[in-house]
């Protein structure tokens, strides 16, 4: 069920925008550091503007069906065609990339890490920014394998070339991590075509024909997706390339990565592996599942141990896309809708989390949280903020995590038909113990840095004091967006429910839900 | 097969009005009082206190004219008519194709807590213009304490369970930050943190058990009532339908429990209530007293079916609740007498009375307990503000009775008497606000077959008048001392459990202006914090007689408008829905029974759909408002309260047709001999302690002050104890040495080691775990699993450069070997 | 006709010749154990050619000889190269790049 | 007998000079080479390079003319001499890369004082023999096409001759190869016993599908021959002494044209000589491969040497580009495979030269060869180190640059045969090209995240010749993945494929 809307051009367009202003920036002197950085944040808020003309066309009325599809020969011998289209699970995630991008470069604009040359990070940025949005319109397997992987090597130099100390370490291991599980990816996907009889790659066609390929078949192929998107989402035990990626990573690269990227893995779960491949999701849910909830509970042990505070809010994603896994391996549209509701939640909180930390960072010079205390006397505003993040991101009713927690654990007490009711149940108390580990780490992290008074060594007059300065404009033009979001989607959520729950439903189709 | 019913729903309508049909008006407007004053406040002449008080009489103000029209709404009704609740709904969110509201469940309960919580925030919030004035975070305090009041309305006026989640985590949020108000001590974060903790551990069972209770109920509740599992009106009738299985609705009803025992402060999960008041008397006063602890409480009586049902309250047998509500009086009451800062005792006296609401919740004395919360707010908010009153102006910011208080009855006359009125309120004492809920708690655990629970209540009433003396005695009695005199002592914390607040108000000296009050001697505190305590004192005095059972049936209001009647509806009736219904289900399969149809005209049009009273529901209906009379007229035989109880199915068996809102409940017929004994017992409380008292203290003053000094302060004790000296030595060497010290300091030492050992213990062991899983699991394993493979891979490089030496003689080799074992292997292979 | 022995001959030579390039450090004798291997393959040729009575075999074989020449020429030179610049013609000298 | 074939008619063959026209091109080229070197004073002998590069480009145009008229499969002498759409794709990437590595060596060779004309004759020589092994269906024309391309290139590899590593790399590249040659010559000899004839369409034919172990003996040792050329594992050693020694033009011409030679003759034996006893071959195509991939990578993660990492990294590659041999013989497979080979051929080619290029330049102002000495390029040089971003990156397969298609196609055709001895090459091909990444890594990460080395941050000088250079295989290298649907259609071969008959 598709809408052919004579829009089509949008989707191409809004992806395909910033690489034209990584063109025009190719041409600018490097020492025009002013004009570079204006051209790609006008680019940025171009593509922007298109999204959001996407979304204005949107048909809200049947968000379940694709809308703007765009379909043309690539290349036609293997059958893989440039198929585009997006329906209301990707625009939610097409409109983050943009919106994340946006204020990420605003951010940048005095924020540029060391060793500067604004010039490359800023058209490494505008190139995450195609692939990522490239990831949630692809339509074709090929198309999305191709987006998918767009995103490694900018990703790769930010953190490489704009880190901490251990950056090099770091980058390679998020590469090599990444990179293996698409390779693996890549033969289940070409798995998938064959046993389909090799006639395309595009997904509703593959969703069609998924059915019919034989149970283990289909769990074999399953498990080549599942290690592919498992490593980006990450979950339990491919995770550790995470917490050395977001600690070394500069403050856009994990603002970024926890943001979109981390999604693309359970986005490729929702749109391709599950509906794809409906036998073997049942075969394979219970062990998703399981994995998640050891991610939960595992996850905030990583924090509770972390002495670094962007380390701690690394693994505190661990535990959180531990619930979106949860709510997906329930194989019902409830823990789906949750799950999706949950990836934004996620990318909008800890995305601002980072945020957060990496000013802390550059006003403290460390990140060390024995070392930092009574931030809200030094700076009211930014230590507020953290706390209003980690009220977030543990899930505070009326903000919006907690929509992507409580139905993800509600969904777990009644999986999809076929599904063992009492391990997930168990899973369900699990997840639900998560939720205040949650609380624990976030809020000890929140108490330890942001109460009490300064430590001697950040003490007015022991010479960081032109140095800690309150939240800066460049800092609210960035922050504002995402604060507002937080408690509007909190609030409301009916906002974002209301475009899922339709494309969630027809992602289902196979089990009913 | 509602045929009959639903065209007779047209005959009688129920009263309703503005109102009561916009209570949910209520927690919005100090929702966006909170957000005014965290933008404007710093800027506004008040510093945004403006904002917060004139948020809460507003809401008062809301607040009343629902209640009142609610009462118009239930004088209107004819006997024994059930009264729907008013019930207003939009689509919040919405999953797998159904939708679910936020809107308002506005009845009796709803009403009556409304207006106490509206009420006490705005006397609180007035008392803390006085009370924090100067302080270094006046606005912050102010715009958290207004956002509280909306985080307990909202939970108040909830209509479905997520709404009330809502309500309850906001409170928890609240909680932490003012409690954690003086932040600059790691003491009060620490205790912040602890409470914050605690309550979400109980909120597992929250979670849990909503969830369970979802999915158990929803599809009957879409069915018959054409809302989802979580709304509270579809919960209870699901509860009393006869179909939930036992299992589920017991597991339900536990987890939610565990909610409540943590929010309440319940054993074992009180001990953050008294670390709790580290934060500013004022919140004491407003969050662990009156309003916020009670929460739980609320909760229970909210969806009571479910309990009544998954608890099988007034089945054979204790139940979990009344167990744990009668172990959490004593306990606490025992503990209270260990204290030696004033806020503590209030603080236990807080958890042992709502030990007394958890029992009679128990016992299926509804309706004491819920009054009970209705006057319990009053005295205690009163006795929080009186102690904050002392400390404001009197003792130097210091809560310690022994070391700081004494002999202010003379200075603080306007305290020194309301604090009177609101203990005697407490202890129950007739005809004080107290005795007529307290009383009838006790009455009715008695009545419903709990006797065990009848005498903890008793023996809890003996503590509580004990231990409400001896703190009255410290200190208004005696002579000052410590800060009181005058006296500026360094304040060394003497007691591992005071640490916190000694800490706290030194903090709170360090930064704020308050040296200047105390400086000059004890005195009475200003308008603007007399004022409350008049107010309240008056309440606590007055606000039985709502319910005042001696006085026959024409007093028993409360009953009449709070009490859900227990009668057989038809579904539509089970709430009068204002406006447009927002949950519903969207998929094209909506249920097509015949028992959502007139739900569906309800969605489609917004006419107040009026709703018939029992006299047309067939069956059970005939005979309940002769019942009913017989029932609330029970005052002399209590066999038609026996009758009454079987006059309706509800909660007994599965209604035939149409569904049960509440189940039926009957009530102890007041008797002055049952209530004579109790009066007696209290005083007997009052008489003991205060001799323990006065031999107590009067023997450590005997080395400083001479006798006839002691004669005036002391006068009648005094005579009496000569006298009965024999006796003294026997209260004071065995009676109090052997009751008081020992097992209350063993249950202290039990409640501050073991169970606090084991909350603290949990947070270290966690970490700890935390810490080797991440060192040694996570570093080394999993992560050195794929540096292994890497290191592998170089050092197998390593290993075979050999194979490169650099001579062609070997290359050579190399090369024809591997041909020929290929030409062998093939040779092998095909011959 | 007797193919076999012309072919046992030439499977021998091989060997031979094999044996030289292996074991041989010297780098002409190197060269001529590779000349006896592909003499070895002409004798396989004429030997097939023969019993088959067809002259691809021939050609073959003629074709094998001229470019053999050749083949040694540039060996030779190389060889001479290196006598030049190390005054050696030891192939295990030849290892300056390793590894 | 003699006398039969004294008396047996003679009768001239026709001559198709359209389909031959490239290799005529080519040796007019050669000879004006020969005599203008004759003939100019060493001042002008600059002059030679543009002659041999438009020899090249003139080469090409042929093969572009016969591209277009679709004159379908042109044979001459029989069916031993074929030209074929596989023919001309091949040919047509031979004479470009030829062309390129002309613009690589330029200022090489003019620096280096002497024997420019040598240098280009010897060159264009071995390319001629590349553009004939394409079109040989014969295995005398095929044994004379390997020597005309190996003769050649062994005295290349050996051309800065007072340079002792050089002279190194020549002999010990000659050895081998001569030696190599000769195994594959026993094997050619037992071939033209089993059937009787030299044409590969007959020994097809003869050889059928059942196996005896003569007969698998004989394909082996063929196999083995190419193995060498192809640098496959266990025949590999002599590459990187080779590549090391040599000069750095030649070590891109061998291991690009010369290595892309070795694979046609290759997938021109197996597709039309031996399409019935893939039994013997797949099996040893398979072990190659693993082998290969993951001995060329392993090997390549200790290197410091740059140009001896590449000479393992194109080892490697060559591993991943026998992946698809491995398979060929699977129903339905082969056209897939055979696509796939030469997708990769194509795409490796456009990359490695492009590899090569910046080397070169890079080299040109270090003068070290060593890795480090790329530390902090991005700094002082982004544009060249963008484009060796981009041609890494395309080596280590990341989409979308061209190396990625080139694998999609070759674990495309394994996935395709289906098996379990397929999907477990996938596997390590998968494996192997995430450990390939750990080299391709170190690079890029010289490059972006190290400091420079002796601090001397002056621009890098870019010679024109080598821009064009740089920007032919960088375009190459892009479109190639962004659209790879233009240069599958050369890689659309039914024709040798049909040998399989299915």
């Amino acid at each position: 069920m598709e809408v052919i809307s004579n829009h089509n051009w949008a989707l191409t367009v809004g992806t395909f925008l910033p690489l034209v202003g990584v063109l025009v920036m190719l041409f600018i002197p490097k020492a025009e550091e002013v004009l570079i950085k204006s051209v790609a944040i006008a680019t940025a808020i171009a593509t922007l503007a298109v999204g959001i003309y996407t979304m204005v066309q949107f048909d809200f009325g049947n968000a379940g069906s694709m809308q703007f599809v765009a379909q043309h020969d690539w290349i036609s011998v293997i059958k893989s065609s440039y198929y585009i289209g997006i329906d209301g699970i990707s625009l939610p995630l097409y409109l983050l990339s943009m919106v994340i991008t946006v204020l990420v470069m605003i951010y940048s604009w005095d924020h540029v890490p060391s060793p500067g040359n604004p010039k490359a990070f800023f058209i490494l940025m505008l190139i995450l920014q195609t692939g990522m949005a490239g990831t949630f319109i692809a339509r074709d397997l090929i198309l999305f394998f191709v987006f998918f992987e767009l995103v490694l090597l900018p990703m790769y130099f930010m953190i490489g070339v704009w880190g901490g100390e251990n950056r090099q370490y770091a980058s390679l291991k998020f590469f090599l991590y990444t990179m293996f599980g698409s390779a693996l990816m890549l033969v289940a996907f070409l798995a998938l075509f064959f046993k389909t009889g090799a006639e395309s790659f595009s997904i509703p066609f593959l969703i069609e024909q998924g059915m019919n390929i034989s149970r283990t078949t289909q769990i074999w192929i399953f498990a080549g997706m599942f290690v592919g998107f498992a490593v980006k989402v990450p979950m339990f035990p491919f995770h550790t390339w995470l917490p050395d990626a977001h600690t070394q990573a500069p403050t856009q690269g994990s603002v970024i990565l926890a943001a979109v990227l981390l999604k693309l893995g359970t986005y490729g779960f929702v749109r391709i592996a599950i509906p794809v491949l409906p036998e073997a999701a049942k075969a394979w849910a219970p062990y998703i599942g399981g994995l998640a909830v050891i991610g939960i509970i595992y996850g905030s042990f990583g924090c509770l141990a972390q002495t670094d505070m962007k380390r701690l809010i690394a693994f505190s994603s661990v535990a959180h896309m531990g619930f979106v896994m949860l709510g997906i391996s329930t194989l019902t549209s409830f823990g789906m809708n949750a799950a999706m509701f949950g990836m934004v939640a996620h990318g909008l909180i800890t995305g601002m989390l980072f945020f957060v930390a990496g000013s802390v960072k550059e006003r403290y010079h460390t990140l060390e949280i024995k070392r930092i205390s009574g931030m809200l006397l030094q700076m009211p505003k930014l230590g507020w903020i953290l706390g209003f993040c980690a009220m977030a991101s543990l899930g505070l009713p009326g903000l919006a995590g907690f929509w992507g927690e409580f139905p993800a654990i509600l969904s777990a007490y009644q999986p999809a038909p076929g599904l063992s009711v009492n391990v997930f149940r168990t899973y369900m108390v699990i997840a639900a113990i998560g939720t205040v580990f949650a609380a624990g780490y976030l809020l000890w992290m929140f108490q330890r840095i942001a109460f009490g008074e300064p430590t001697a060594e950040f003490a007015a007059g022991h010479g960081h004091d032109e140095d800690i300065h309150d939240v800066n404009k460049f800092e609210w033009i960035a922050w504002t967006p995402l604060l507002i979001a937080i408690v509007v989607f909190g609030v409301y959520p009916q906002l974002m429910f209301k475009v899922l729950d339709p494309a969630v439903g027809v992602t289902l189709k196979a089990f009913g839900g | 097969m509602f045929a009959a019913a639903t065209e007779a729903a047209t005959e009688v309508a129920l009263k309703s009005g503005w109102f009561l049909e916009n209570a949910w008006v209520i927690p919005i407007i100090p929702a966006l009082s909170f957000f005014l004053i965290i933008f404007f406040g710093k800027r506004m002449p008040k510093k945004g206190s403006e904002f917060g008080v004139a948020s809460m009489v507003g809401a008062l103000v809301f607040s009343a004219g629902a209640a009142y029209q609610w009462i118009q709404r239930v004088n209107g009704a004819p006997e024994g008519a059930f009264i729907s609740p008013v019930v207003k709904t939009w689509t919040w969110w919405q999953n797998s194709g159904v939708s679910f509201g936020i809107g308002q469940h506005v009845d009796g309960l709803t009403v009556a807590i409304l207006l106490v919580v509206a009420f006490i925030s705005t006397l609180v919030q007035i008392y803390s213009l006085e009370y924090l004035r100067g302080d270094r975070r006046y606005t912050h305090f102010f715009a958290s304490l207004t956002l509280f009041s909306a985080g307990m309305l909202n939970m108040v006026v909830a209509e479905n369970m997520i709404q009330l989640i809502l309500g309850w985590e906001i409170m928890g949020l609240c909680s932490f930050l003012l409690i954690g108000h003086w932040w600059e001590e790691g003491a009060n974060s620490r205790a912040a943190l602890k409470a914050f903790f605690t309550t979400r551990t109980g909120d597992i069972g929250l979670l849990t058990g909503t969830a369970i209770l979802f999915f158990s109920a929803n599809e009957w509740t879409t069915k018959t009532l054409g809302v989802s599992g979580f709304s509270i009106r579809g919960l209870s009738s699901w509860a009393l339908s006869g179909n939930p299985g036992n299992a589920a609705i017991t597991m339900g009803a536990i987890a939610l429990f565990i909610a409540a025992i943590g929010k309440s402060g319940q054993f074992p999960l009180h001990t953050w209530l008294p670390d709790a008041m580290a934060g500013p008397t004022p919140v004491s006063s407003l969050l662990h007293s009156s309003t916020m602890v009670v929460a739980g409480v609320f909760l229970v009586a909210r969806v009571y079916p479910v309990f009544f049902k998954g608890m099988d309250i007034l089945g054979s047998g204790a139940n979990f609740i009344v167990i744990i509500g009668g172990v959490t009086i004593v306990i606490a009451a025992l503990l209270a007498f260990v204290q030696t800062d004033i806020k503590k005792v209030l603080a236990y006296s807080t958890v042992s009375q709502l030990g007394y609401m958890m029992m009679g919740l128990g016992a299926g004395a509804w309706l004491p307990a819920v009054f009970h919360i209705f006057t319990h707010a009053f005295f205690k908010a009163c006795l929080f503000l009186g102690a904050g009153s002392i400390s404001h102006s009197s003792s130097h910011h210091s809560f310690e009775m022994k070391k700081d208080m004494g002999g202010l009855r003379k200075f603080m006359p306007i305290t020194f008497v309301t604090w009177i009125i609101s203990t005697l309120a407490l202890c129950g004492v007739f005809p004080f606000s107290g005795f007529f809920s307290k009383d009838e708690i006790i009455d009715n655990v008695g009545h419903n077959g709990y006797s065990v629970f009848m005498y903890v209540g008793l023996a809890g009433a003996f503590l509580t008048a004990a231990y409400m003396t001896r703190a009255t005695y410290l200190t208004f009695f005696g002579q000052p001392r410590g800060a009181s005199a005058g006296e500026h002592h360094e304040e060394e914390s003497h007691d591992s459990h005071a640490a916190h607040d000694d800490h706290a108000d030194h903090g709170h000296d360090t930064h704020d202006s308050h040296d200047a009050h105390a400086s000059h001697g004890p005195h009475e505190s200003g308008w603007l914090i007399t004022a409350p305590l008049i107010i309240l004192a008056t309440l606590a005095l007055s606000s039985g007689f709502l319910n005042a059972l001696p006085f026959g049936e024409k007093f028993e209001n409360f009953k009449k408008w709070v009490e859900p009647s227990a009668e057989v509806i038809n579904p539509t009736g089970i709430a009068y829905v204002v406006g447009s219904v927002g949950e519903a289900r969207i998929a094209a399969d909506a249920p097509t029974d015949s028992t959502l149809a007139p739900d569906a005209e309800v969605m489609s049009d917004s006419e107040p759909v009026p709703v018939e009273d029992s006299h047309s529901t067939a069956g059970a209906g005939e005979a309940t408002p002769e019942m009913l009379r017989s029932t609330t007229a029970a005052g002399e035989d209590s066999h038609s309260a026996e009758e009454g109880h079987h006059s309706s199915p509800c909660g007994t068996e599965t209604p035939e047709q149409g569904v049960c809102a509440a189940p039926q409940l009957n009530h102890a017929p007041f008797k002055w001999s049952k209530a004579g004994l109790s009066m007696l017992i209290v005083f007997a409380g009052f008489l003991l302690s205060l001799l323990v008292c006065i031999q107590l203290y009067e023997k450590k003053n005997k080395k400083f002050v001479g006798l006839t000094e002691r004669n005036k302060v002391l006068g009648f004790g005094y005579k009496l104890l000569v006298n009965k000296y024999y006796l003294d030595v026997l209260y004071e060497k065995i009676i109090v040495r052997s009751i008081a010290h020992p097992i209350a300091a063993a249950v202290y030492w039990f409640n501050q080691k073991v169970l606090d050992g084991v909350v603290n213990g949990a947070g270290t062991t966690a970490k700890g775990i935390a810490g080797w899983v991440y060192r040694n699991i996570d570093q080394r394993v999993v992560d050195g699993a794929v540096n292994g493979t890497g290191s592998v891979a170089q050092g197998a490089g390593s290993a075979l450069r050999p194979v490169q030496s650099g001579k062609v003689n070997q290359y050579g080799a190399l090369l024809f070997g591997a041909a020929a074992i290929g030409a062998l292997v093939l040779v092998i292979v095909n011959t | 006709m007797f193919v076999n022995q012309f072919l046992v001959l030439a499977a021998v030579l091989f060997c031979i010749g094999v044996y030289g390039v292996i074991a041989r450090k010297n780098a002409v004798l190197v060269l001529m154990s590779i000349e006896l291997i592909l003499n070895s393959v002409n004798i396989n040729l004429l030997a097939f050619s023969m019993r088959n009575g067809s002259l691809d075999g021939h050609t073959f074989a003629l074709y094998i000889i001229a470019i053999a020449a050749a083949e040694v020429g540039v060996g030779l030179a190389m060889v001479l190269l290196m006598y030049r610049n190390r005054r050696s013609i030891d192939l295990d000298e030849l290892s300056e790049m390793k590894g | 007998m003699l006398s039969t074939i004294a008396t047996a008619a003679w009768s001239s063959p026709t001559i198709d000079y359209h389909a031959l026209a490239p290799e005529m091109i080519l040796g007019a080229g050669i000879v004006v080479l020969l005599l203008l070197d004759l003939f100019l004073s060493d001042s002008r002998k600059w002059l030679l390079t543009p002659v041999a590069s438009f020899t090249l480009l003139g080469a090409f145009i042929p093969v572009l003319t016969l591209a277009l008229s679709n004159s379908g499969t042109r044979q001459m002498f029989d069916g031993r001499y074929v030209i074929d759409d596989f023919s001309l794709v091949m040919k047509g990437m031979f004479l470009l890369s030829g062309y390129v590595v002309v613009l690589l060596a330029a200022d090489y060779i003019r620096e280096g004082d002497y024997y420019q004309g040598e240098f280009w004759f010897l060159m264009l020589s071995s390319l001629m023999g590349m553009v004939m092994m394409a079109s040989s269906r014969d295995l005398i024309s095929i044994f004379v096409a390997l020597e005309f391309l190996s003769i050649p290139a062994y005295m290349l590899a050996a051309w800065r001759k007072r340079d002792s590593r050089s002279n190194e790399a020549g002999i010990k590249y000659y050895l081998l190869g001569v030696f190599a040659s000769a195994i594959m010559l026993y094997g050619m000899s037992l071939l033209y016993g089993i059937s009787n004839s030299t044409k590969l369409t007959e020994i097809g034919a003869s050889l059928g599908s059942d196996v005896t172990s003569l007969r698998a003996l004989a394909v082996f040792f063929v196999v083995i021959g190419f193995a060498f050329k192809i640098s496959a594992v266990p025949f590999h050693t002599w590459a990187p002494d080779t590549y090391q020694g040599a000069p750095t033009p030649v070590t891109a011409f061998l291991s690009v044209a010369s290595k892309a030679a070795g694979f046609v003759a290759l997938v021109t034996v197996v597709y039309v000589g031996f399409p019935g006893s893939h039994a013997v071959w797949q099996p040893v195509f398979w072990i190659l491969s693993a082998a290969t991939m993951t001995l060329g990578n392993v090997m390549a993660l200790k290197q410091t040497s740059i140009i001896r990492m590449l000479a393992y990294s194109s080892i490697a590659q060559g591993g991943f580009i026998l992946m698809p041999l491995a398979v060929a013989g699977e129903t339905g497979v082969a056209e897939s495979a055979l696509r796939a080979v030469v997708t990769y051929l194509i795409v490796y080619a456009a990359t490695n030269l492009g590899v090569f290029a910046v080397v070169t330049v890079v080299a040109r102002k270090t003068r070290s060869g060593e890795i480090s000495s790329y530390g902090g390029l991005f700094s002082y040089a982004p544009g060249i180190a963008t484009l060796m971003t981009i041609f890494m990156a395309s080596l280590a397969g990341i989409p979308p640059l061209g190396g990625w298609f080139g694998k999609f196609a070759a674990f495309q055709s394994l996935v395709s045969a289906g098996t379990t001895w397929a999907y477990v090459l996938a596997i390590i091909g998968g494996v192997n090209s995430v450990v390939a990444f750990g080299y391709y890594g170190s690079i890029l990460r010289e490059m972006w995240m190290r400091p420079v080395p002796d601090g001397d941050t002056s621009p890098v000088p870019v010679k024109s010749s080598l821009a064009v250079a740089l920007g032919i295989t960088g375009i190459a290298t892009l479109l190639l993945g962004v659209l790879p649907g233009i240069v599958i259609h050369f890689g659309d071969l039914a024709g040798l494929a049909g040998a399989f008959g299915r």
